[in-house]
């Protein structure tokens, strides 16, 4: 009965089970605590449609073989101009929602095509390079939002009328335009934002049927024996570069799904650190280095919402000090480290 | 007796030499025309410089020696720079002042530090050929335990006592402590003016002997060692050297150096934002260390000191010339930023690049021979 | 061979421990109070007669009026306290002088005319 | 200096068995002092087991250990680790040989064990904070150098100086050791040309005049012919006989080594058949794939025909394969049907209607965590566009499962690969089954010419036959070409029209099945015959 239980550890591997306990006690300790369960399990899911599409996006580079992808913020950089130019073009509604995505798409193809061609100029050493690409771009763009002509009043400085705000609201364009789609509430805290959920499903079913047509199995071939799919001929420069473009543009849509559901642009240097979380929530859904499916998007992004919903909350009530932002600090970038160094099989 | 075999390379040295130094070049040219626009006199500008390379290059030196280890961009660093905020708060908890206050706690964040070292060393040992971005992750990690330790752990199981630096609600240090106790204690020991400039003499005599550490370490067995571990892994193993405890070494060292230069950082600056003041230390540092030319293999003390006069004068003047240019001081200020990482990306794009790029002309040339010796006989 | 390494590895362990404490002690900051202040002791009344230039361990504080009270800091374990009485910036020559030491996180207070007249409890040390 | 006639070393009665099949079987060996005692023997003779056990390699010690006694230097001895063999004085120079290209050539030579001047701080941290004492290191690099008497710089950087002279690096790393006793060289001109070759026996003949005993292992007879004093010829695990040169001749000595009972092999006779127009032409191909090399091969394939290609390994006979279907960059004129193609693109390649069954079964041949049906079908899919159900005109095209599926149990019927269902994951299957999933994956793009890479390797000998029967009847009943490689001499001499041997490279000659095993043995141990149609070599 032990050796089961060991190579149950095995598999799954200790710090997700040492978190899965520690949600589980979260969730048993609340009501004793007077944390309400239905309104924090409500926080879960609207997080969890917000983050969705941003985990999702991880997919189709660790599938290919590109690693985790550190430089996701290329893809928020892309979504972030998407929906700044939507509200400069005083777009409201699903129209102003789909305006910004159709920009951000189109830049994201563009910056996702420069990030591939460098990527697979450097086969091998992709993370680290791709981290700092991710930060340099986004302090790019912190020039480049003081510079570019956008003119609309309530997103310039009030004073000195030129350059965007670090936020800028979303009321009256296209806030929760999704979310309030089609919503259901169950009794007084739930609110089920089954706009979001939808469109959540959507995307997941279309990078689910994709790795099901002839492109997208030579790709999954790539990531799992790139010499066996050379030898079958295939262009496996090409496919990275797909899988690369394919990840910016999922980014570039999370993000203004995100704020579409957050209410507000975050400009600057907010999406810094935007990548870690992203990863941490895949590997938490039990994904490796070189292993990622959509159920682990699911069941990561779900877990790992959940951590940062129920440890305030909870917290507060019992040690009154809130040492949330310390655990998520220790839980996300754990799982990094944990899956970074975990040996990947067959070291080509 | 022994006749000089001529050396087989093939790329002209002018080409070389421009590929080496691309970073620091490029650099120079930018520093160059942000100099004049910035409209800050040479004198300030010199003054500000001293001022930034003397608490800056002890903390850029401690990245040579994981280089040489092969171990590349050490971010692990980051964790030496806590050990030194650590026994920052203890000293100031106890009130010991002056040098001795800063000699005591450079002396009790040794054991920390290395600690910390090792640690990081084992986990670095776990992820080989992807040393860097695991570096990276695991100085946020620590930053998280770090946590723990300061905001959680010092005032009820560590016992704190001085009420100015704990948290109202007893326990946890605040979020900024000032260090007048011991602020330039180390620049002003020895005083030294040249024309208006203060020179931090002792500072530099610590950096001095840090290089000649560096230079004599060069030369001892163990530095050797790591110089074999660094160029091949395989070929050191099989030769008998213990090539994980070397590696490990190599980051205990580092971190227990970079530990010395957030202290001597700390004290030049005089008040420490005990949260954050360690997260940009291995950013700006190993930038510094780029723009002088290093690569993620080969690193050495002129690098070091042509990147930390080129980086800072960019940092020093980058500002000024945001407000004249664009009328925006903030551009400058992103413009740092984006020129800190920028550089750092760069080069270690053009590093793997290049490595790909050696690797193939050195199989060019492999199967080159060979058809020269076959098609002869 | 061995042994006399590990007798070497021994006595630098000490050395440093040793190290430490003398830091500790040399840097150790104390609090001192000067008060130029009236005291009775066992009813006989000694009041302040003039103000006096302090230096404490050789290092100029400043000046202390009559019925007033300054506070310095000092370092270290062992110090010594000279004052000289002052009349509008002329130093009178009535020069005084003690030594005290002052242990861990000890803080001291220190009354002038008490000094002056040589009385015990010139100096009181509080933890 | 020892008396010339007693031993340095004896191995007696020693035997070797893996997992139950005996690898060595008795072996005696005996090396003078001073003396130079040449190993002969195919690849899997035994030769690098034997060397391990001299070693005392862990992996002897974790199969069970070794019976027999081996006296060294007139005690008997049993190392547990290499570097105990070492320290009692056996060196060993590998046939890679290994340096640090940055370092310099005494660096190179004292690694590890470079000697250090003391210095105090060494009594706090340990012996490793020394100094290095350059001069010594100098000094005794000099001193192995002229052991060799070749020319070598101490100081020049070792990736500067000429490829030939690298691997006298090793040697006089191994010589600068005091207590060398035995010197075990494994296949040391491997990658050097003649004139290399000649100045390391010359360098070695001169390590004897110093006492030092050497055994010389090569598959190159004149080196063993003109530099030893003995040798032994190994073949299957057993010492089959002990020559001295001058008694003794290269096409002796090939018999020996290929054996005499390939004669009394039960050949299959095969009805002759007349086969001439050339399907496939190549001319001077230059292959880099690291360890088999292409050094300008050129021969002609009829179609129909089953063209073997053998020799030892580390030739270049796997490196023809690679390099024409485009996995190692190749050079040279190939030509497809008369038609010439372009190298160095396997989907070109691939559409032409060439494919390739890997020697690398689980590193390049099969996708380990995917399921059979998904295996056999990928090529296909992606080079015929087969199995596939496309929408909107073609734009997106998604697998066509029960096609695949549909296909699948078709091949596991035909070939009976054993397994669970069509579902079960590859790395599950046995190496014999693996293998036919290989072939059924080549089997379904239909081609005309397939190369086919070492099929029986690693599997057992009852799955070797239906393999090598699958192969045979496909050609039979499609006609398709099928070039064989593999160092099975026994297996292409049953299924082939014609045989071509690589040596270092290069054709050395082309027979037919039928011609005598030594020809066969000469022409793998460096002997050359000029390529002529079905040439027998008088």
């Amino acid at each position: 009965m032990k050796e089961k239980i060991k190579k149950i550890v095995e598999i799954i591997g200790l710090p997700r089970i040492i978190i899965f306990f520690f949600i589980g006690s979260l969730f048993v300790i609340a009501p004793i605590v007077g944390v309400r369960i239905d309104s924090s399990l409500n926080d879960v899911i609207v997080r969890f449609g917000m983050n969705g599409i941003l985990v999702l996006s991880l997919i189709p580079m660790v599938k290919a073989g590109c690693g985790l992808n550190f430089g996701l913020q290329l893809g928020i950089i892309a979504g972030l101009v998407g929906a700044v130019t939507s509200i400069e073009l005083e777009l409201r509604g699903f129209m102003g929602f789909f305006t910004a995505i159709g920009i951000a798409i189109f830049i994201a193809v563009i910056l996702g095509f420069l990030y591939g061609i460098l990527l697979n100029k450097i086969k091998g050493d992709e993370m680290v390079v791709a981290t700092y690409i991710g930060f340099s771009s986004v302090s790019f763009m912190c020039i480049l939002w003081l510079l570019l002509p956008y003119k609309s009043p309530n997103m310039i400085w009030a004073v000195g009328g030129s350059g965007l705000r670090t936020t800028i609201s979303l009321q009256g364009y296209w806030f929760h335009v999704l979310t309030d789609f089609l919503k259901i509430n169950f009794g007084s805290h739930i609110v089920f934002p089954t706009g979001t959920i939808l469109f959540f499903s959507l995307l997941s079913f279309l990078v689910w049927a994709f790795f099901k047509t002839k492109t997208g199995t030579a790709m999954a071939a790539v990531g799992s024996n790139a010499y066996y799919a050379k030898s079958c001929g295939i262009n496996v420069n090409k496919m990275r570069m797909i899988s690369v473009i394919l990840s910016t543009v999922i980014a570039a849509i999370g993000i203004i799904v995100y704020q579409e559901s957050f209410g507000f642009i975050q400009l600057y240097l907010a999406p810094l650190y935007m990548a870690f979380p992203a990863i941490a929530a895949l590997l938490l859904g039990g994904a490796s280095i070189k292993k990622a499916s959509i159920k682990n998007v699911i069941i990561g992004a779900f877990l790992f919402q959940g951590i940062l919903t129920m440890t305030p909350s909870v917290m507060n009530n019992i040690v009154q000090s809130d040492m949330s932002e310390t655990i998520r600090i220790i839980v996300s970038n754990g799982l990094i480290v944990y899956a970074l160094t975990r040996k990947i099989e067959r070291e080509r | 007796m022994m006749k000089k075999q001529v050396s087989t390379t093939t790329m002209n040295p002018f080409v070389y030499f421009l590929i080496n130094y691309s970073v620091p070049i490029i650099f120079a040219i930018v520093v160059a025309f942000a100099l004049p626009l910035s409209g800050l006199s040479v004198n300030n500008v010199v003054r500000e410089l001293m001022i930034r390379i003397s608490r800056n290059t002890f903390l850029i030196l401690a990245l040579l020696i994981p280089v040489m280890a092969g171990m590349g961009m050490n971010f692990g660093i980051v964790l030496g720079a806590m050990a030194g905020e650590i026994s920052l708060i203890f000293i100031t908890d106890w009130h010991i002042v002056g040098i001795s206050g800063l000699l005591l706690a450079m002396l009790i964040s040794t054991p920390i530090a290395i600690i910390f070292g090792y640690f990081a060393g084992i986990i670095l040992n776990r992820a080989k050929g992807r040393e860097m971005v695991t570096g990276f992750m695991v100085s946020f990690f620590m930053n998280g335990i770090y946590q723990v330790i300061v905001l959680y752990g010092m005032g009820n199981i560590i016992p704190i006592s001085n009420p100015d630096i704990l948290l109202p609600r007893g326990y946890g240090i605040r979020n900024a402590i000032n260090l007048l106790s011991i602020r330039q204690v180390l620049d002003n020991l020895i005083p030294l003016k040249v024309g208006t400039i203060p020179i931090p003499v002792a500072t530099f005599l610590f950096i001095i002997v840090l290089c000649i550490f560096i230079v004599w370490f060069k030369k001892t067995k163990l530095g050797q060692d790591m110089r074999t571990v660094g160029q091949d892994n395989e070929v050191a193993r099989t030769s008998g050297i213990d090539v994980e405890k070397t590696r490990v070494l190599s980051i205990v060292i580092s971190t227990v150096l970079a530990c010395y230069g957030q202290i001597i950082f700390l004290q030049n600056i005089g008040t420490m934002n005990t949260y954050n003041s360690h997260e940009q230390v291995g950013v700006f540092a190993i930038a510094a260390l780029l723009v002088g030319g290093a690569s993620v293999t080969k690193a050495n003390i002129t690098n070091v000191f042509i990147g930390v006069i080129l980086f800072h004068t960019m940092f020093v003047v980058s500002p000024r010339a945001g407000k004249e240019l664009m009328g925006q001081a903030q551009l400058g200020e992103y413009f740092r930023v984006f020129v800190s990482y920028g550089v750092i990306a760069f080069s270690l794009a053009l590093y793997a690049w290049r490595k790909r790029v050696e690797r193939e002309n050195e199989r060019r040339k492999v199967m080159d021979y060979r058809k020269s010796i076959l098609v002869k006989n | 061979m061995l042994k006399k390494r590990f007798v070497i590895r021994i006595v630098l362990i000490v050395l440093l421990v040793l190290i430490g404490m003398f830091l500790y002690i040399n840097g150790k900051e104390h609090k001192v109070i000067i008060d130029n202040k009236e005291i009775i002791v066992n009813d006989d009344h000694y009041k302040a007669t003039a103000d006096y230039k302090v230096w404490l361990d050789n290092k100029e504080i400043s000046l202390i009026e009559k019925d007033k009270r300054i506070v310095a800091m000092i370092t270290g374990s062992n110090h010594k306290i000279v004052i000289e009485s002052i009349d509008n910036q002329e130093l009178k020559g009535e020069k005084y002088e003690r030594i005290f030491k002052l242990k861990n996180n000890e803080s001291a207070l220190i009354n002038i005319p008490a000094m002056i007249n040589f009385l015990d409890d010139w100096i009181i040390k509080t933890s | 200096m020892e008396l010339k006639e007693n031993y340095l070393l004896k191995m007696e009665k020693v035997s070797k068995s893996f997992y139950g099949n005996k690898v060595l079987k008795d072996i005696n060996i005996s090396v003078k002092y001073g003396e130079i005692v040449g190993l002969v023997g195919e690849n899997g003779a035994g030769k690098s087991t034997l060397m391990n056990i001299l070693f005392g390699n862990r992996i002897i010690h974790e199969t069970g250990g070794f019976e027999g006694k081996i006296i060294f230097a007139g005690k008997e001895v049993s190392f547990n680790s290499p570097f105990d063999a070492i320290d009692a004085g056996i060196g060993m120079v590998h046939q890679e040989f290994i340096f640090i290209p940055d370092y310099t050539v005494t660096e190179n030579i004292l690694l590890n064990k470079e000697p250090t001047k003391y210095n105090f701080i060494s009594e706090i941290f340990g012996d490793k904070i020394n100094l290095l004492d350059r001069e010594e290191m100098k000094r005794r690099t000099i001193e192995a150098i002229k052991k060799l008497d070749i020319e070598l710089d101490p100081e020049m950087v070792v990736k500067e100086i000429p490829i030939g002279h690298k691997q006298f690096i090793e040697i006089a790393r191994e010589i600068d050791r005091k207590s060398l006793k035995l010197l075990v060289l494994d296949e040391p001109t491997a990658v050097l040309t003649e004139s290399e070759a000649d100045i390391v026996i010359k360098a070695i003949k001169k390590l004897t005049a110093a006492g030092i005993s050497i055994i010389f292992i090569s598959h190159r007879l004149q080196e063993i012919l003109n530099g030893c004093d003995r040798i032994f010829v190994l073949r299957d695990g057993a010492i089959q006989k002990e020559l001295v040169p001058t008694e003794t001749n290269p096409r002796e000595i090939a018999e020996y080594m290929i054996g005499h009972e390939l004669k009394k092999g039960n050949l299959k006779a095969k009805e002759t058949r007349k086969i001439n127009d050339t399907i496939l032409e190549v001319n001077n191909l230059w292959v880099d794939m690291p360890g088999e090399q292409v050094n300008g091969v050129s021969f002609k394939v009829n179609k129909g025909e089953i063209f073997g290609i053998g020799g030892l390994t580390g030739q270049g006979k796997l490196g023809i394969a690679n390099g024409i279907m485009g996995l190692y960059p190749a050079e040279g004129e190939v030509k497809f049907k008369g038609k010439p193609i372009h190298l160095n693109n396997s989907k070109y390649i691939l559409e032409q209607g060439i494919a390739f069954v890997s020697e690398d079964r689980r590193g390049l041949g099969l996708l380990l965590d995917q399921p059979i049906f998904k295996n056999i079908t990928f090529t296909a899919m992606q080079i015929k566009e087969k199995f596939i159900k496309s929408f909107l005109g073609g734009m997106i095209k998604f697998c066509d499962d029960q096609a695949m599926i549909k296909i699948t149990k078709e091949y596991i019927d035909s070939l009976q690969i054993k397994c669970e269902s069509e579902k079960q994951l590859a790395f599950e299957l046995s190496g014999g089954n693996q293998q036919k999933l290989c072939m059924a994956k080549v089997f379904v793009l239909q081609p005309e010419l397939i190369f086919v890479s070492e099929p029986t390797r690693g599997i057992d000998v009852g799955a070797k036959s239906l393999v090598l029967d699958t192969l045979r009847q496909y050609n039979r009943k499609y006609g398709t070409t099928i070039i064989m490689v593999s160092s099975e001499l026994i297996e292409l001499m049953s299924i082939c029209e014609r045989i071509a041997i690589v040596d270092e490279g290069q054709i050395s000659g082309i027979l037919p099945p039928n011609a005598q095993p030594e020809e066969f043995g000469l022409l793998m141990l460096g002997k050359k015959i000029e390529e002529k149609e079905g040439s027998v070599y008088k």
